[in-house]
């Protein structure tokens, strides 16, 4: 059987994926965020799963106003990168595992989520810089990433995102679906996005050091409780950006614990202001 | 109508709802079409031209122009559309995050290293943060207005 | 306030189009079905709704196997007609009701209903045989439908579509929705597809006239037990396109008695078998 | 794998599912190219060219060349992409559904008129109604078998 083995929490910033591909990430400025991922780089060498299922929200680069999916799961076999505005970020297609990714749509659509199913996609920075972060560079015809992927973009560009109640209990029936599914697979599920920024406006450049803190806390020790915060909290606290934080609720929610198991075992956490306009924060939780 | 907007009491914070998306549709899916190299060349050579081919009302194409995102904002744009307009000039989301502030380039990139803007203030209309409409534009761009 | 003042439930039949365009309505073949609707036709005079919440299933129209929604709510000012395969069908474009479609979305997202959002869709029979079937023949140009349409799609061509236990619940949420919209509307919500038939294979043409008439009992008098009926239910009885059945659990929720108001009048209540393939069923309820 | 198919035992009939959508991506990916109308004609002008432009498999473009519908759907094509296919020939749907079941066009069609096909014993295989494998084809087809 299928087990997802850990949860991996990370700020997807556009700014760190430059900086990786233009070669700065020594550089003063960038090396106190690339430091925070060098556990996370060894512990997934170490432990390196076979599909990593990722849950991010596409920047206006796969869906444009024309159609806004709430849920939209990728059952691709591969995924091209999209071109953001400046060229394709340099790094690898993203493989995909339509297998473990068609089971896991129609189990959750059979337990009353309401997904969209995606078999083609183009994947913007909210997918791959995480990738780059956790597996370092990789050059885009050469290699390949070590894992295969199952994109899984969330809706939080246009309001309403998901509810944090709804996206907490849609991470509980992706762990009932994985656990189903009859091959030997380790699957981590990545949370990404947030933590507080705010990109537009007068109020561009927000960070709230304390709010991000105590959502991290409160994200490892009572999930339940967090995952009942208003989507106005969010917008009020954490920047009109920081809503992509719900984000992290999908991977929390497929943790052992929220079904009645051990209670996840905190393996990093790391918190550093700023990164371009963004509060980064990076979290790994394993389940024993 | 009838749309709740509990959110409405943000200072400095436009959040792209219902009526902002319907606003901003072809604005935004102009930005969109800069996704691809041909027409970001074609965008270049003649932005005007380009923008003519999009059912967008004047004060959006004059905002584009003059890359003022506050009032491509107001005019139902969304930042991550509008992003595409300033990858295209070769601009960073930090560039184009401190524009709407009135800030330099310099002095945004000082507060982001000096921990970000303070949400003290900044939580509701009405409060005397930083980012409260008596006290725009900010930085270097408030000092040349008075 | 906006209200639900009533349901009305169809068969969508693309060859009813293709008879009414190809002016074969008054032939023998024909004539029983169009007969019955000749009720509805005067009803729908006598109380036109402003708007119309069409449910409907497209059939791999606007919608290929690039990208699959569960529910596709439609947001914008007009739609085109689809060309299936031989020419769109020669009937008025489709005029939106973007404010109420949007109160919908936010409303059933926020209700968590996991919507997708959809601008642009061009719509085929599932929508466009229905409005026929009721307001008569239109003239593409000349001509415009008698009400605002809000399309909402549902997929019943890829397995699994959502669960009829889903659709009904989705309807409740509708009403709620529907009726927080303080404009002075009056809308219907249709539940369009079905009846028993199958299309394909050695079984194609299936009918179960005994199934049929008690899914319309059940739907009338006791639609909280009928929403629980599996998925294989209806392709074993009703062919594998009955499956469009749980589409009218989505207009059915939507009536007042589902949220302990009154028991609906039934209006209209009429069954012939065939339209082609098909068993053509026809409802109409009344809030009272 | 690890699918749970409970709709297996119905027979003379294929659930699209996502084994099916998987095998018939391409498949239908070309039928669903055929609502364009340059396409038709295209297609019409040299099937097997604009056959050769799909990533379809050989057994694929053969079906579809011969309009088997039954062989198109055992290789993953979906009933309302394949209708695509006979929209392009000006067949019917009565006449695409009914070439799957070995009748002629004035069987099935008779079939229908007397109220279709019954459900009594195709529910499930191995029962002995005109939709179980042992009784196929039917009609005409069956008649010109034996
Ligand atoms: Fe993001
Ligand atoms: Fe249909």
């Amino acid at each position: 059987m299928a087990r997802i083995t850990a949860s991996v929490y990370t700020s997807h910033v556009p700014a760190i994926g430059a900086a990786l591909d233009l070669g700065k990430a020594q550089e003063p400025y960038w090396l106190p965020v690339f430091q925070g991922y060098e556990f996370g780089k060894q512990w997934i060498a170490e432990r390196r799963p076979d599909v990593v299922f990722l849950v991010y929200n596409d920047h206006a680069s796969a869906f444009s106003l024309e159609l806004i999916p709430t849920f939209a799961i990728g059952t691709a076999a591969d995924y091209e990168i999209a071109d953001e505005g400046f060229g394709p970020r340099p790094v690898p297609r993203v493989q995909g595992h339509p297998e473990l990714a068609w089971h896991v749509a129609q189990s959750v659509i059979q337990d009353d989520f309401d997904l969209t199913i995606v078999n083609r996609m183009p994947v913007d920075h909210g997918l791959t810089v995480p990738l780059s972060l956790m597996f370092g560079e990789r050059h885009p015809m050469r290699d390949a990433w070590p894992v295969k992927v199952i994109p899984f973009a969330v809706n939080v560009v246009q309001y309403p995102a998901p509810s944090g109640r709804r996206c907490f209990q849609l991470g509980q029936a992706i762990r009932r679906a994985v656990e189903s599914f009859d091959a030997d697979l380790d699957v981590q599920i990545w949370g990404t996005g947030g933590m507080s920024h705010q990109l537009q406006g007068p109020r561009a450049g927000l960070i709230n050091r304390e709010w991000d803190n105590r959502f991290l806390d409160q994200l490892i020790h009572e999930p339940a409780a967090l995952a009942q915060l208003p989507h106005i909290d969010y917008v009020r606290e954490a920047g009109s950006e920081g809503i992509e934080l719900v984000m992290w609720l999908i991977a929390r929610g497929a943790m052992a614990d929220v079904a009645g198991g051990p209670v996840p075992h905190v393996a990093q956490r790391f918190y550093h202001v700023p990164a371009s306009n963004t509060a980064v924060g990076h979290l790994i939780l394993e389940n024993p | 109508m009838a749309l709740h907007k509990p959110y409405l009491d943000i200072p400095g914070t436009t959040i792209f709802d219902a009526d902002m998306s319907r606003k901003g549709y072809w604005l935004n899916q102009f930005c969109m079409s800069l996704m691809k190299a041909d027409n970001r060349a074609r965008f270049k050579a003649d932005e005007r031209a380009y923008l003519d081919e999009w059912p967008m009302t004047e004060p959006q194409k004059a905002a584009v122009l003059s890359r003022d995102l506050n009032e491509c904002i107001r005019l139902g744009g969304n930042i991550y559309f509008l992003a595409k307009i300033g990858s295209s000039d070769g601009k960073s989301f930090q560039q184009m995050a401190g524009s709407m502030t009135g800030m330099t380039e310099q002095e945004y990139r000082d507060m982001m290293i000096a921990g970000g803007r303070s949400p003290e203030g900044n939580r509701r209309l009405g409060e005397d943060g930083d980012a409260q409409p008596h006290r725009q534009p900010q930085g270097a761009g408030g000092r040349n207005k008075s």
